[in-house]
């Protein structure tokens, strides 16, 4: 019996201090009528290894290409030591820290973690993680919602800058909650959001805008003169960053006048291999003074009773296992293994290293962007300031450029023409660090080809 | 030995094996209102310092690969290495989350046999993998009853029903969705009280939520009854998968009348908890609620495998993540259920429910109160430990503690609330007899000390890197982050 | 600088502390002369990402083929616990265990691996490993040698049927010790060797005889009755076995009327990968009166201050750091992990877990043998009782079946004929609980196709 | 909690996902005599106990992971988790010894750089990378000599010189070669005494086996008078590269005059130690020791790269193993390389010198005596603790293991033999002066307690999960393996 210690001679003994003769007897209040019959859809049990031959086999199907796809997920190096370390069994199988006393590992983990985190966003406090970076960003909108009490009929300032399934996700999650998200028009020449734009979608007013940096499209929005512009209007600015580029380009904390009021986004960046999209996990930072409106585990710093320092599960009444149907979020296990490795990850760049890296990222980008310039029937919109992400255009149809990249073992990017037909045929590249030189010209040389019609 | 890894920084330390290499890379055309100026204060160590810090970190950890973990409603079970390892082949781990289909064909592939698997243990007719965890299940399923409801016309449900025993997650969920929170009460063998629920039944009910076997370890033997009155009512039938473990394979939730269901992969599959997460939460569903289920989902069409999202979906509630939920969390899941087959989801149920049995039986005899004594133990039960603290002063608290120098982590504690100083105790079935054994025994021990020292309980723990924490202080003077000393605030 | 933690304040907070301006003054007892110049043959240094980069290309070039080697190394499923937790720091990044209360897991695991190891033998002791089995076996050689004080002229038996790699690292390690190594002659037919054979090379005697079980070619040497007659003889009988397969076929301990004195072989089937020949491990047990003779590291129980059990190295006047010159080898590191690895092996697998996979490979290579029967061109020499190796003859030279083989991703079996000149064209076949049906019926096919020439 | 697995073994128990699945396979026409009658008697225990047993059994140990090591003579240094992430890539696991060169390039590509590297840094012309850890390059390198005197017909030589300090290989493996050990002198300053030196050598000397910087800690300053000497003589200089780490890329034992010499890689080359192993030897050679190498080595040819074995060489000392020595250990060391580079080889010199000179500065500040204090200390350096033994009783032994207690572990003790109450203190450069510093504290607060409190001292460790161990009895009354108790032997 896989994973079941118990010998015939256990189970025996078991069921007579039971008082049954048999397992089955165990469950006999249960009504005959409501047994289930045979599976039928699950397989026969294999063993480890004939589990591993078949899950072998279908990982090494989808392996092969060089990837520059991005939009929110992205591959970056992660240092061995990442998983070694977070993979141990301490911090694997380890249950959500409730019993502090048994969870010092962890917990002071997630204190440091919470430390990195607010200082990368140049903030105040930091929550131990939420789901993925789509998910916090509605919990952001929640957040921001319940600080603005005063306001009757919220509304929230989207702009389509946004990564797009940031934004299904958002409405999927606060729609019920009747919040009107306010979708903000994408200004095809720049790329980014326009005053205008916003001001049009504000109307009488908004809650909260949300400032993405970079955007979906790699570009820098004006961080500093929206946050300002949006604080006049009263309205909180939640906003939405990768990480990583945290390190090198102007973080939340430092936008306008006073900075942002929420930063969320996803740590995928920081130590969380790609895996099909997920677990990651979204982290989410803010001004001290909304701490109490923060959904999901926060921990604190203590004493034992020797005044020895320690460190606990704080302000849990926050919680729905506390507050119930009045928690913040009903958020209860979140993403703490993914935390766990992006502290270590964390740990091991420190703050020059992330910024190398991100520079790396950047860098490359811009010179895969510049080598494609001048293909043939390739256009590159919006200003140069950019990350690490770029949109193309091409004059033949995006879907069958893509297809014939893939055919060379490249996948070239992603096809927006669904998400933003205003962009027309066009498809979004990332690159990072880990594309060698070589990679680059190979794509260079692999879209011209199929641009110019040798493909 | 706990200093933070911020106070074995110093300026200029560096893995510098960790960047990339050459010189730093410039950056094109950047406005300079967009740079960072000041770096952030990060730990500055060197490899080897981060590995052994952490390393050591992990030490002071209980975990189920070091200790017993009876933590009732979170099936602390072993998590399969070859789990964890199918899920980290190159392959799983490499692959971006939007490759075209072409290079899917083995990810989807897995995670279609997997929502059939999920179809065929709950009874029910279809199965959405995005939720990532059991909390994100609930709002999936109470957001496919709302769409359900609001695609009929029959706006006027705005409650949901919870028994008081529920989970946190379940008021939350139904407030996060929109509705109201009806709680009713649970009688005294742990079942609810049907009158109540009559009482709160009528034509405002959006569902009623439930657990079962509930969260006071035993089987709701009306369920029938509960879900003909519910759905007579015009509501439907939301089902808490927390402690599927108890019944896996033996009793499917579809057949029991339920409409829609979470599953906690991370219990009842076995997927690591992680210190707090990730898991996953997959919702299955009748047939009426289809439309509404979250995206994406797997599809097989002839040209293989493939995503089907709002385009195919246009009911759907949306999608909950960027993507795909906790895939990596859902491969470990469909590499577990291909190691038990048929036949070893069934023995889940069946040794699990053994233990639990076995050890309330054995803790009865020790002389502890269990909480329904009339009742066969689901796979966990619940004792409470209010005689105890009424002759000795020894808190439910302090016996948790107290577990925890024997080497076994503690059962939840206080939870659920409508039983006083309770421990809720799940040993699970991959626990043997010589583990549950040694807990009674420690149990015993530990009641012994409640009547003869009960200072050394009081205090406890004793053996831990840390004692006792002083909770109060930690939400009064807030401390979330380290701030060096020297550092004006 | 990777891996050195030093600030530049550091080194000059510690260069003030020795009163040197800079480190090389810290040399300055070295000759100028001996100073070494700038290295011209050592690359420049690479992150991480980018030596993981370089050594995964080259990794991904040699896979591809399904393997059929055996020949001293086999392709087993190794439980996924196994690494996990060998590799953890504690085991992985340990050293010997000299400071026995620091070192109680390390202590702890080599007495559990020797218990499990001399059970498997049924025999008495076990020391803590060797480097591999070949140099394993020139151990028990010379072990056999220092107990046989009154022979003067020591001659080894050594029958061809021994890995012949195992044979001539027997005669590198002992051949300045001026013993000498007498091949005993092949039995083509039967591939075993013979009594006859055995006689003939003992001529006035020997100090020991090799009995390899099973030996090289998968067969199944008389090891019963060929023990008694080397007792006869006044030899001690080194068994040389596969310990997988000594989970069902009979152990060296219960060889014949007294069992054989030393048992050695290599520890691989228990829990290595393949990995290119190492690191694996030798083993060897032996006779309880043979003890003190035995090379290499040896744990024995005890107890401390408290009167509670512990660990220790002992019998440590056998070993090179405190008899120097006079010690029973010369070995100091040794296999520690991969003995690490072994153990949490033999403990998931059980005794009925390992006969299982015995076998299971028995059984395969039994269907693959028998599949093969009647291919054109193909013979297949000996008897049929067999673990799970066996010999193919062909009709056409092996070298071009085996290239032929591997042109369609099978790697076949191992080319014979410079070692065996005396089998023809031969190869050596392996079959392992690895290969599926699947594999095995497209190996049948594709030798069938090359060897009746439609290949 | 220190059962063996055997005591939590029950008959039946077992981990059943890792055995072949379907029915028990049948075994073939072995005849009866050839079968097993009794099983083994083994573990019986679930997967999940094995794990637990064994992760929590590597909990009792030190390791670099979590403790600074100072153990002399053995370069205790952060190993890489890149190497060993390298080193366990699919690719280089799953290949076999004997795969063809077809399906060889990669690894072969690999070791013949390392052969390079190695050359390189050791200043040497050619390497054989076959030896599985540092005695068994010793016996390569010794075997080599031999058979370039055997080839050259000079018959008559017997000996070698080894010097007092030498590490116990050195004698042994001259022994197993065959040759007798002629031990010299060392004088007061750490170098070896030319006189006795002079003496020893002759025409019976084969060769003479050195380490440089010596395990007294100090650089032998004679070097190219010692090797002039030898050669002389007619005999060769082996080189035991043991602490390699000293001068790696500063100084080059071939430009010292060395003939031959190994390298521990699991030393300077920072392949895990792994609890004693495995490791890797590598012999590097001058030219007229190239046709005596051990096989097989890599060679370039135009087709790629190949092996070239006994075929090859004639006059190979021939193959010490099966197959290619330890191979994994191999690729790690050659990922260590890469990583490094040139520069950083050099820096491992420097900054292992720098540490142990700074930490014999600090250990003299605080009263302890240098044993060679007007030496430069190389990469590890000798303290004798024969004045506190002397004042209050408490050995070196006692020290070290009261060092345990404040989580260092102990330095390499009582030997060299030629200094009384010896630390062999190596620090390596990959531990920080905070570390350094720790360490220095523990030793003066032991030695404080040497004066207060000496059986505070002379009964530790106090915090390791056994106290000190009676070795006695462990040799006196053998207990070698596991009987159950209920066992008749
Ligand atoms: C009964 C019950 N319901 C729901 C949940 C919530 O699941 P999750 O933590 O995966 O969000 C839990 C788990 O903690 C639970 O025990
Ligand atoms: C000076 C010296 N020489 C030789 C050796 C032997 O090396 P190995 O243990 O790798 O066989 C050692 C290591 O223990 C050593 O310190």
């Amino acid at each position: 019996m896989p994973f079941i210690p118990h010998t015939d001679e256990d189970r025996q003994l078991m069921e007579a201090a039971c008082g049954v003769a048999s397992i089955e007897e165990l469950f006999d209040e249960i009504p005959d009528n409501l047994k289930a019959g045979e599976l039928t859809r699950v397989p026969e049990g294999l063993s480890e290894m004939a589990m591993l031959q078949k899950m072998q086999a279908a990982a090494e199907q989808d392996r092969g290409a060089v990837c520059f796809l991005g939009g929110g997920a992205w591959e970056h190096h992660i240092p061995s030591a990442v998983w070694d370390i977070a993979a141990r069994g301490e911090f694997m199988t380890a249950y959500t820290p409730y019993q502090a006393e048994a969870s010092q590992g962890t917990l002071q983990l997630i204190y440091e973690y919470q430390t990195m985190m607010a200082n990368l966003m140049a903030m105040d406090v930091s929550n131990a993680s939420l789901y993925d970076g789509a998910s916090a960003l509605a919990e952001a909108v929640l957040m921001a919602v319940r600080s603005q009490r005063r306001i009757k009929d919220h509304r929230i300032l989207m702009p389509r800058t946004v990564n797009p399934r940031y934004r299904s996700a958002v409405r999927a999650l606060v729609e019920p909650q009747e919040i009107e998200v306010v979708e903000v028009a994408l200004d095809t020449d720049s790329l980014t959001t326009s005053r205008q734009a916003l001001e049009a979608a504000a109307g009488e007013g908004a809650t909260a805008l949300v400032l993405p940096f970079p955007n979906y499209f790699g570009k820098l929005e004006d961080v500093q003169a929206l946050t300002d512009w949006a604080h006049e209007q009263g309205m909180l600015v939640i906003a939405l960053v990768n990480p990583l580029a945290m390190s090198a380009l102007v973080p939340p904390g430092e936008w306008g006048e006073t900075g942002a009021d929420i930063a969320v986004g996803d740590g995928q960046p920081l130590g969380l291999p790609l895996s099909s999209g997920g677990p990651y996990y979204g982290f989410m930072v803010c001004r001290q003074s909304l701490v109490r409106q923060m959904p999901g585990r926060i921990i604190g710093q203590t004493v034992d009773g020797e005044g020895k320092r320690g460190f606990t599960l704080t302000l849990q009444a926050r919680e729905q296992h506390i507050r119930r149907g009045k928690a913040t979020s009903n958020i209860c296990t979140n993403q703490g293994l993914a935390v766990t490795a992006s502290t270590i990850h964390m740990s091991l760049l420190g703050a020059e290293g992330l910024a190398r890296v991100a520079r790396q990222c950047h860098h490359n980008a811009w010179s895969l962007r510049e080598s494609l310039r001048g293909i043939q029937g390739v256009s590159l919109p919006g200003s140069d300031a950019m990350f690490h992400e770029f949109v193309v255009q091409t004059d033949k149809p995006v879907a069958d450029v893509l297809a014939a990249l893939d055919a060379r073992d490249i996948l070239a990017g992603i096809d927006l023409t669904a998400d933003y037909p205003e962009l027309g045929q066009a498809m979004l590249v990332a690159v990072t660090e880990t594309r060698t030189p070589e990679q680059l010209a190979a794509y260079t040389e692999a879209l011209k080809a199929v641009m110019e019609g040798q493909a | 030995m706990s200093e933070l890894i911020f106070e074995r920084s110093k300026p200029g330390r560096q893995a510098r094996a960790q960047r990339p290499g050459g010189e730093e890379a410039p950056l094109h055309q950047i406005p300079e209102g967009f740079l960072r100026q000041t770096p952030p204060a990060m730990p500055e160590a060197s490899e080897m310092q981060v590995v052994r810090h952490y390393t050591n970190l992990s030490r002071k950890n209980f975990s189920i690969d070091t200790h017993f973990y009876p933590l009732g409603s979170c099936t602390m079970k072993y998590n399969p290495r070859g789990a964890h390892k199918a899920a980290s082949l190159p392959g799983f781990l490499q692959r971006h989350p939007l490759a075209p289909p072409s290079r899917s064909q083995g990810v989807l592939s897995c995670l279609y046999h997997l929502q059939e698997i999920i179809a065929d243990v709950t009874g029910m007719d279809g199965v959405s993998l995005a939720p990532m965890a059991g909390a994100q299940g609930e709002y999936a399923g109470i957001a496919m009853i709302r769409g359900y409801h609001l695609s009929r016309g029959d706006t006027g449900r705005n409650e949901v029903i919870v028994p008081v025993n529920a989970h946190g997650t379940n008021p939350a969920t139904a407030t996060m969705c929109g509705f109201k929170v009806v709680e009713i009460a649970v009688n005294k063998d742990g079942d609810v009280d049907l009158d109540a629920l009559d009482a709160a039944l009528g034509p405002k009910t959006a569902a009623l939520m439930l657990t079962n076997p509930s969260t006071c370890g035993v089987f709701e033997r009306n369920i029938r009854e509960i879900a003909d009155k519910v759905h007579a009512a015009g509501g439907l039938l939301y089902y808490d998968g927390a402690n599927l473990n108890a019944i896996l394979g033996k009793v499917r939730p579809g057949d029991m009348g339920f409409d829609v269901m979470h599953l906690n992969l991370h219990k009842t599959f076995a997927t690591p908890h992680g210190g707090g997460g990730p898991g996953a939460g997959p919702v299955a569903f009748v047939e009426r609620l289809r439309p509404f289920q979250p995206t994406p989902v797997v599809v097989k069409a002839e040209a293989g495998y493939r995503w089907a999202d709002k385009r195919d979906l246009p009911d759907s509630i949306g999608n909950l993540s960027a993507f795909m939920g906790n895939a990596g969390i859902l491969l470990r899941a469909y590499a577990y259920a291909l190691m038990l087959g048929r036949e070893g989801m069934v023995r889940v149920a069946e040794y699990a429910t053994l233990n639990a049995n076995y050890m309330a039986v054995k803790l009865k005899e020790a002389g502890f109160r269990l909480a329904y004594p009339n009742r066969r133990a689901s796979h966990e039960f619940i004792v409470t430990l209010a005689p105890e603290l009424k002759e000795t002063g020894v808190s439910a608290m302090d016996f948790a503690k107290r577990l925890l120098d024997f080497g076994f982590h503690a059962p939840t504690t206080y939870f659920p609330l409508l039983v006083p100083e309770c421990f809720l105790i799940e040993p699970t079935e991959t626990e043997s007899i010589d583990e549950i054994d040694g807990f009674v025994e420690a149990m015993k021990t530990i009641r012994e000390e409640a009547f003869t020292q009960p200072d050394r309980v009081k205090t406890a723990p004793h053996t831990t890197p840390v004692q006792r924490l002083d909770d109060v202080k930690a939400a009064r003077e807030l401390n979330l982050k380290y701030v060096p000393a020297d550092t004006a605030i």
